[in-house]
């Protein structure tokens, strides 16, 4: 049923008119949809023409006959075949303290950025299988990112560096270690000259401690640092403010009005998982208080921070600068000229509201935001007197602060100028990240001993004369701190599987001692000497144990602020902005580049596009019907004479002059997931504009590249579609129980049935979803996806409209097209009481058992699929090929060994971590208890870092969820249907400011 | 068409011993249906009774022409679906309520106006198996061998002609008469069949 | 027109229709009774062991207690096999060197483990946990039989959903005091059905949780 | 003597027209010369002396050759999975359960005739129960291949047959999936019964019009030694009154339960009361049609115009116009209640329906079911064979896609819009809809070279009427 073929051309305008038409509480998702062009059908035949990925699977039809027969033989079969012999392998030595079958749970430490986060890792059999926060931890207070769920995958990935290079010849660490002697003898001679070091951003003490040693023994040699994803501007913002790099500490949970100007707070800071709780707690209305703080957005492109704002502004990059700068004039600094217009009035009434919250508010510029914006955010909060309320000033975390983006530029002149002899990079991937004006690629080839610590056979990896193997985090020892500066520790799970090496202990190599040190020798001999604790032994112990140092976290610190220089600062350069503006980001999944490799990262829809598998070229819809642009048409972007291709994305909330890059695609050289995935936007990231230019030049090329975006609906149609049910404050104030006004579920005694029949008198599970605090940055689903050996399926099947998530998050859009508000709505598995899905399934391979669990029961599913047909829902997936992955070897100790592995035709679906609940009913059935109300947590809600999914056991009296059901917000999605979901939602919460909201009504 | 009913008065049989006979019986053969039906009145009222007729279709009331009594298909089908439709909603009650009990959906165990359907279908066809297995038992089919194909022109017993064979066993069965009797009846022709 | 048929002919027709038809639910019985047979359940077939390990010998004869191997049986959803050094304990002092323990050594010495066959395995989509069971009054020797009587260990029962049932629907026919789970050669007393309901009692199986003993739940994640 | 020669089929001469009645529908209903012997003859003679072979090879190795195609697509599914089709979640059922109501529809016609009519004293139907029956075997054999080649895994698909297994696990009486199971093997088995037993006599015929000795054998078994005594005839006659009795609810019972697939769930387009009877109609309505698609070349091609008159068609065409219009009502009542219920979901079901990405699909539809077979009201077309042919044919595509709106069109817009999702069919789920085509064509040109594809007892009857003057 090919739909028509495309009739006419996207037009805007006329999307306007739709939905200026829309009545009342009207959403809308992608503007494919909206503006119906058939570009998304389109897209499917263009790509994939229609069954074509079905032959060349690298079957042959001569061998596809003869597999053919085999699998009918099969078929015949499978009702009586015996099972394989199995062979079981004891232990020679049985390892102490592990109980197999039983899992072991270790505190370690997961670095992004440097920047330190506690995890609590999951040890199964003797290997890691899952990664959790710590919840002792104040960088992640138990909350998950992507990342940190995702690293798991990475530790396993089959495509690691797995062994020594020399040239690219297989060598050993024997060779090396003499090999790195011999150079080393050669710099003694010279103390140290040409002999440069290039690191990321330094924040282990080992590490600090180790190059401290080696500068001097080596005077003369360099150190250098680089993280594509750099802070530089933040330092050069506190240096601007206070003539010195300090750290600024924000303290959400008291704020009542917070400012982001161009800031994802909530995801992309290192600290983003604490601020994230603080934010959600300050947020959270129970009926009985009724305050939440007030969130004021100004970006350029929709982040996490931005959808969860209650004012937002679509602004490019530059105009946020200008917005600071006149919001600091209304404060009395400066003088502005050119002011955004457009803006005044929300200006204004933002200025009332900061003004009326002194000391309980929160000014915060994005780490791409240029110095001076920093300079005025530190201006205003002291302004406003939040400096030691809500904000206050610590030393600077790095062990080593620099402008690395100045670092890097005279390492690479050095190198132009042949003066490096020997380069040790450790970690980063310079040549793929670097800015593209150093050039990095064809330089690096001008130093002759050059050595790279890295995980993956990368771009760098390539240039290099030695490439080491890197260990993953869960493989090694070492120590870094957390954005607080709390001193956290890492602990290896396993031995590393391919002979990985930690930065400490290629440093170790400088001081020849015999034998040589591994990395837990090093890190404990540095923490040795610092005299920490007074019984060292114990000291460590604890420490390790706990994986940081308790209270370690950096003092408060009195700043003197220079008013002066930054009123200086803002006069002597003007902003300006000519032309289309592009902006560059991290990925929101891939980040810079380094999880590119990863299919859970590549697969998980990214928050707001739900875009996977690309990145894009995302336009607001004004530029694109402007330009003439469809989502999907390939254009040719030049930025002063640099060019990069890739496909346009219309991204509702986009900044309307701004386009938006996101790094960390288009590698060239990466494992079988994240080659040639994408387009590398670093091609037109140069050193003068690392996070935004002006002048971009935009040209169609005809072309047309197929995005796939696991959402393409983002409307709900008719306010009668009461799915997504929401509020002001007001609202709630006016009426708690405004909620339920709307359609409500049938009561319990509405039915035919025997009520009686069906008492869920042992326990009852029941899960409550907070809307107000969810803030779709799809931890839940990683978390899930690790938990429950959930399969990776390719662009290619997710453009069929087959991902495997269990747990979805759908983002909805509301109001303008050019800057709508958003919601976002975790969806698992509802465990419906009067489930649809059970009535109709043949061979009782879904049915609920005593405690309300809606099973599925994969070895009796024969996949009829009409249990999705009836899912109002559509929560349940199946595997529709052979997704689950048997052959890759490296897999099979990373599969949780308590879910089954589904295999190829049957349905599946979220099972609320059935395998945590029976773990925890075992547990309590030896000790004759009830199972208590912490014990049992699902692996979205152990993961989500706002605690939006609450579970457990209704039966508890007074347990949290069964608190939350009385909540006036409480409703049921479609209850209506009389479905009587045991997953409940609380409706979403918004606290708009009085003044702009009239203003926006009149 | 219009049935006659004809009085059956059934005669005794004589109890005496034959000895089998190496002749099956005297076939007459007739070209319209009318006068085959004529010809097993007469036959019947004749006092024959070891007799049949052959025909290339449905005759009505030929079978009580030569004395067959009814056909108890029509219990057998009965008989059938009663045990069909009893026997289906048992089981289903039985696997669904008592033998292995499942919560689904939250519907009754005994969700009764869900097992209609089934019930209805297998009352359906084993009722129908009933019938159709009765047709071969009454008729002892499968018969490929049967003495009246020794006859040549019994070929047209499945086209245009309408047979009546009187067999050698019956009592009154006297070659001579028998044949002359038939050959009364306007047959177009009169034969024997050997055993 | 002849006959085309011989007079036997009849009943040969009549025999072959009753036989195809009987033919036809034959044949599924006998692939039912397959599946049911040792010849795919294994049931009884020892299995050919790199060591022929005794039960017979170590349990009956030395009176070793399960749990001196299986270790991890009161603990964990794996019953734990012994390590090498389990064995070596004694077998460095006594059959020092026998030639049957040659694998054994051999694995100790070059710290490879010993290739086991598998007697007793359930498919992956089946979560059994031996601490439970123990736990909750269910023996050994009820799955396992009498192992104390093999000298090559052999499974005993099917391990089918059907025969777990047995037990998950009414426990009290198999239940037993603690202090006689580990106990080999147990034998149900006449009155096990009413010691069995005082047991279910003793160890909390209440109506609700029997019910639920028959959830899906319980075995398949 | 020779069969074909023999009776000479008498032709429609076009210079006079047909005898008409009062009302001016077409009188005959079977050739005025025709006698026992030339039925008969003519009737028997084709399975024994096959008049038209050239045709019939073309045919049937074009039938042959899709059904090839067929066989490697269910190989590579079975191979592959489902995958290889153009479901996903949400539209997890396309093609496949598409083809499986279709069939089952079409299958409907044979019973329908064969029982129904009976029951109702329709004499039209004799010459063309026979073949109708067959195609309902055959296309529903072709609808039951389908429920188990979309099962995610196909060879357990004995889990739905109730018997004591290995897990003490029962097949779900509650849900329709179990219901079809039965539906369809008991309407296949009971019409194999209502067939062979009809079929039986004239087998007899067949035997002792053979000539040669294998043939006299192979239908001699296969006839069972029917000798068509007044017994045999006794018999026979109550059995197959009663088989027509009870295939009557049947016919209506199977697709009442095919369409329980569908109401029994909750999504707006499926959970409708008035699914049972519109289905029941929808089937009758394609089965007619696509019994006229047979007839028409086949009473062609064998030159069968004396038996198969243009008064059966004429009356076939009635039948196809009037539960055309009770599916056209079905569809009415769908709207109608959208707007009535008032439910969000309901209006919006409709509304995407007509206007949403498959709206071209629904007003194909309405096109091919509706307009169309408005024709049917002139009887210039009714009795023109080949305008009749086309029509039939529409009303067939019109089915395909009234079924295919309803699985796809219902699935694709659900009630949570985050999960709206296309279907686009890949080249699998077409080769399999051709090949199960080609299938049943295959079977059904097998059933008329060897079967006699009209019942000639049955003709006997009719020219015996006609000699007492009853027609």
């Amino acid at each position: 049923m090919k739909p028509t073929p495309p009739s006419r051309t996207f037009d805007l305008a006329d999307v306007r008119a739709r939905l200026d038409g829309l009545r009342g509480q009207q959403y809308w998702q992608s503007l494919d949809e909206i503006a119906e062009t058939p570009e998304f059908k389109e897209m499917l035949h263009r790509e994939f023409p229609n069954g074509a990925s079905e032959w060349d699977d690298g079957v042959s039809r001569r061998s596809f006959l003869k597999m053919a027969a085999a699998s009918l033989a099969l078929a015949g079969l499978t009702a009586c075949t015996k099972q394989p012999v199995q062979h079981i392998l004891p232990y020679v030595k049985e390892p102490e303290e592990l109980v197999l079958g039983e899992p072991q749970l270790f505190a370690t430490a997961m670095c992004r950025g440097g920047y330190a986060t506690g995890v609590l890792a999951k040890s199964r059999e003797g290997h890691p299988i899952k990664v959790d926060g710590n919840p002792e931890h104040p960088a992640s207070l138990g909350g998950s990112s992507v990342w940190m769920q995702a690293s798991i995958l990475d530790l396993y990935d089959p495509d690691r560096a797995k062994t020594l290079l020399r040239d690219g010849e297989i060598s050993t660490w024997a060779d090396f270690a003499s090999d790195f002697n011999r150079i080393l003898r050669e710099h003694e001679a010279n103390q140290g000259a040409g002999l440069h070091f290039l690191t990321e951003t330094i924040i282990s003490p080992t590490l600090a401690a180790q190059l401290d040693a080696i500068l001097k023994k080596f005077p003369q040699a360099k150190l250098h640092s680089f993280d594509s994803i750099s802070r530089d501007h933040v330092r050069e913002g506190a240096r601007l403010a206070f003539g010195q790099f300090v750290e600024t500490q924000h303290r959400f949970e008291k704020t009542s009005v917070i400012l982001s100007l161009d800031s994802d707070f909530l995801y992309t800071h290192p600290l983003a998982l604490r601020y994230a709780r603080e934010f959600a707690n300050a947020r959270r209305v129970s009926s009985g208080k009724g305050e939440m703080n007030r969130l004021y957005v100004a970006e350029s492109t929709p982040t996490i921070t931005g959808t969860m704002a209650d004012h937002r502004l679509a602004l490019g990059s530059a105009e946020v600068e200008m917005l600071s700068r006149s919001l600091a004039q209304r404060f009395g600094l400066g003088t502005m000229d050119g002011t955004s217009t457009k803006s005044e009035s929300w200006l204004n009434a933002l200025a009332r509201d900061l003004e009326k919250n002194r000391g309980k508010s929160i000014v915060i510029a994005g780490e791409w935001q240029p110095p001076i914006v920093h300079a005025l955010c530190h201006w205003l909060n002291d302004k406003l007197g939040n400096v030691g309320n809500t904000v206050f000033y610590t030393e600077p975390v790095e062990l080593r602060p620099t402008n690395q983006l100045a670092s890097l530029r005279e390492l690479v002149s050095d190198m132009q100028a042949d003066a490096v002899k020997t380069l040790l990079i450790l970690g980063g991937n310079p040549v793929y990240a670097a800015p593209a004006d150093f050039d990095f690629a064809t330089v690096l080839p001008k130093v002759k001993q050059s050595i790279y610590l890295g995980t993956e056979l990368d771009e760098t990896a390539a240039l290099c004369a030695w490439h080491v193997p890197q260990a993953h985090y869960l493989e090694s020892w070492g120590d870094a701190k957390s954005f607080d500066g709390t001193i956290s520790f890492q602990q290896p799970l396993i031995e590393p599987l391919y002979g990985g090496k930690t930065p400490p202990e290629i440093l170790d190599l400088i001081f020849p001692q015999q034998p040589v040190r591994d990395d837990y020798e090093i890190v404990r001999s540095y923490w040795e000497t610092q005299k920490r604790w007074p019984d060292f032994e114990k000291g460590w112990r604890r420490s390790v144990h706990d994986g940081l140092i308790a209270d370690s976290a950096l003092a408060e610190k009195k700043m003197e602020l220079k008013s002066d220089a930054i009123g200086e600062a803002l006069r002597s350069h003007q902003v300006s902005v000519t032309g289309i503006e592009v902006t560059f980001r991290p990925d929101p999944s891939i980040w810079d580049g380094r999880f590119a490799n990863n299919g859970w990262l590549q697969e998980c829809a990214k928050p707001v596009s739900k875009l996977t598998w690309d990145n894009a070229v995302i336009i607001s819809p004004a530029l694109a019907q402007q330009q003439n642009l469809a989502a999907g048409d390939i254009v040719e972007l030049e930025l002063n004479g640099r060019k990069v291709r890739g496909p346009i994305w219309l991204q509702p909330g986009q900044a309307e002059k701004t386009v938006t890059l996101h790094l960390g695609y288009g590698r060239e050289r990466a494992g079988r997931v994240g080659r040639g995935v994408g387009f590398n936007a670093n091609q037109l990231r140069t050193s003068d504009a690392l996070w935004s230019a002006s002048d971009l030049k935009i040209s169609k090329l005809g072309e047309k590249h197929p995005l796939v975006a696991t959402q393409t609906h983002h409307n709900l149609q008719s306010p009668e579609r009461q799915i997504y049910r929401e509020g002001t404050l007001n609202d709630f104030k006016a009426n708690p129980q405004f909620v339920k006004q709307s359609i409500e579920s049938p009561k319990n005694a509405e039915t035919l049935y025997d009520t009686n029949e069906y008492r869920y008198d042992g326990y009852k599970w029941a899960m409550s979803i907070d809307l107000n605090t969810c803030l779709g940055c799809n931890a839940c689903l990683l978390a899930c996806n690790a938990e429950n050996n959930i399969p990776v399926v390719g662009k290619d099947q997710v453009a069929r409209g087959r991902e495997m998530y269990w747990i979805r998050i759908d983002t909805y859009y509301k109001g303008s097209l050019d800057n709508p508000e958003f919601s976002h709505m975790p969806v698992p598995c509802m465990h419906c009481e009067h489930a649809p899905c059970e009535l109709v399934c043949p061979v009782e391979a879904t049915m609920h058992d005593h405690e309300g669990l809606n099973l599925q029961v994969y070895n009796r599913c024969v996949g009829t699929r009409f249990c999705s047909n009836n899912c109002p829902y559509k929560v349940r997936r199946f595997n529709f090929l052979w997704y689950a992955d048997y052959k890759t070897p490296s897999f099979k100790p990373m599969y949780n060994p308590d879910v089954t592995v589904r295999w190829r035709g049957v349905m599946e679906k979220c099972t609320y971590c059935i395998q945590r609940i029976s773990r925890a009913r075992i547990t309590a059935e030896k000790e004759n208890r009830r199972i208590s109300e912490h014990e049992i947590q699902t692996a979205c809600q152990q993961a989500c870092p706002t605690n939006a999914i609450v579970f457990g056991d209704l039966n508890t009296p007074n347990s949290t969820v069964a608190k939350l059901k009385t909540h006036p917000l409480d409703y049921s999605m479609l209850g209506e249907l009389n479905t009587r979901p045991r997953t409940t939602y609380l409706a979403k919460l918004r606290n708009p400011n009085p003044e702009i909201q009239s203003e926006a009504k009149g | 068409m219009t049935r006659e009913k004809t009085s059956v008065t059934a005669l005794p049989e004589p109890e005496i011993e034959y000895e089998e006979p190496a002749l099956f019986g005297l076939m007459a053969e007739f070209e319209e249906h009318e006068q085959l039906l004529a010809a097993a009145r007469r036959a019947y009222a004749e006092g024959y009774r070891r007799m049949d007729a052959y025909s290339p279709f449905p005759i009505d009331g030929l079978a009580e022409a030569l004395g067959h009594e009814n056909s108890p298909i029509p219990l057998f089908t009965l008989a059938g679906g009663i045990v069909g439709g009893l026997g289906t909603y048992f089981m289903e009650w039985l696997a669904m309520a008592k033998l292995y009990p499942i919560n689904v959906g939250g519907r009754p165990l005994n969700s009764w106006p869900n097992f209609i359907p089934v019930t209805f279908e297998l009352t359906i066809l084993i009722a129908s198996i009933s019938a159709f297995l009765g047709v071969f038992l009454l008729n002892r089919l499968p018969e490929p061998h049967h003495p009246v194909f020794n006859v040549p022109e019994f070929e047209r017993a499945s086209n245009d002609r309408f047979f009546l064979c009187i067999q050698a066993d019956d009592p009154k069965f006297e070659l001579s008469q028998t044949r002359k009797f038939l050959e009364s009846l306007a047959a177009a022709k009169v034969v024997e069949v050997e055993q | 027109m002849a006959q085309i048929f011989r007079r036997s002919s009849n009943s040969i027709a009549r025999a072959t229709l009753v036989g195809t038809f009987v033919a036809f639910f034959g044949f599924w019985g006998v692939v039912y009774a397959v599946y049911r047979s040792p010849y795919t359940t294994d049931v009884n077939v020892p299995l050919a062991q790199p060591a022929p390990f005794s039960h017979k010998h170590h349990v009956a004869g030395l009176g070793l207690d399960c749990r001196y191997c299986h270790t991890t049986v009161e603990k964990s959803s794996f019953a734990g096999m012994p390590p090498t050094e389990t064995c070596m304990t004694c077998h460095s002092q006594v059959w020092k060197d026998a030639p049957v323990l040659a694998p054994v050594r051999e694995s100790m010495a070059t710290a490879q483990p010993i290739r086991w066959q598998r007697v007793n395995q359930l498919p992956d989509f089946v979560f059994f946990n031996h601490s439970i069971h123990v736990q909750k009054g269910v023996g050994c020797s009820t799955c396992h039989g009498a192992v104390d009587q093999m000298p090559i260990t052999r499974k005993v029962h099917s391990l089918y959903m059907r025969w777990c049932l047995d037990c998950h629907e009414a426990p009290q026919k198999f239940l037993r005091p603690r202090d006689q789970i580990f106990n080999t050669e147990w034998q149900a007393p006449e009155d096990q059905l009413a010691r069995g309901q005082a047991l279910m009692v003793e160890y909390h199986i209440s109506t609700n949780r029997l019910q639920q003993l028959r959830d899906c739940s319980m075995c398949h994640r | 003597m020779d069969t074909i020669q023999g009776s000479e089929p008498r032709m429609p001469d076009p210079s006079k027209p047909y005898p008409v009645t009062v009302l001016g529908y077409p009188a005959e209903m079977i050739g005025p010369k025709e006698t026992y012997a030339r039925v008969s003859d003519q009737i028997a003679g084709i399975p024994l002396k096959h008049p038209h072979p050239k045709f019939w090879l073309t045919c049937f190795a074009i039938a042959g050759s899709l059904f090839l195609m067929f066989c490697v697509a269910v190989g590579y599914l079975l191979f592959k999975g489902v995958g290889i089709w153009g479901i996903n979640i949400p539209i997890a059922w396309g093609f496949a359960i598409t083809n499986f109501v279709w069939w089952i529809g079409i299958g409907h016609a044979g019973t329908f005739i064969s029982a129904i009519l009976l029951l109702l004293h329709q004499k039209w139907r004799t010459t063309i129960n026979r073949l109708t029956e067959a195609m309902t075997l055959f296309a529903v054999m072709c609808a039951g291949m389908f429920p188990l080649l979309h099962l995610g895994r196909p060879w357990v698909f004995f889990w739905l047959l109730p018997y004591p297994d290995t897990m003490k696990l029962w097949p779900q009486f509650r849900s329709p999936l179990v219901w079809d199971v039965f539906a369809v093997s008991t309407y296949f088995l009971v019409s194999l019964m209502f067939w062979y037993l009809g079929v039986m006599p004239d087998l007899a015929t067949v035997r002792d019009k053979a000539k040669t000795k294998w043939k006299k054998i192979i239908y001699g078994i296969s006839c069972m030694g029917w000798r068509g005594s007044a017994r045999h005839w006794q018999h026979h006659q109550s059995a197959y009154l009663l088989l027509g009795g009870l295939a009557t609810p049947l016919v209506l019972s199977v697709h009442s339960v095919v369409s329980f697939d569908f109401a029994v769930a909750q999504l707006p387009g499926w959970h409708s009361t008035i699914f049972p009877p519109y289905f029941v109609a929808g089937a009758i309505y394609s089965g007619f049609a696509m019994v006229l698609n047979l007839l028409i070349p086949i009473r062609r091609l064998y030159r069968l115009q004396n038996l198969i008159t243009t008064r059966t068609l004429n009356n076939m065409a009635c039948v196809t116009l009037v539960t055309g219009w009770m599916v056209i009502y079905g569809y009415i009542m769908e709207a109608f209640m959208a707007w009535y219920s008032n439910d969000p979901f309901e209006k919006h079901m409709m509304w995407d329906r007509a206007f949403g990405s498959y709206g071209w699909v629904f007003w194909g539809l309405m096109l091919l079911n509706c307009v169309i077979p408005q024709l049917l009201w002139s009887r210039r077309i009714r009795t023109h064979d080949l305008a009749l042919f086309f029509v039939a044919l529409s009303v067939n595509v019109g089915m395909w896609v009234e079924r295919f709106v309803i699985v796809v069109q219902s699935l694709h817009h659900d009630f949570v819009p985050s999960s709206w999702k296309m279907y686009y069919p890949t080249k699998w789920d077409v080769i399999t809809l051709l090949g199960s085509i080609g299938m049943f064509l295959m079977l059904l040109l097998l059933f008329i070279r060897y079967v006699p594809m009209i019942s000639i007892t049955e003709s006997r009857e009719l020219i015996a009427l006609r000699r007492e003057g009853q027609l």
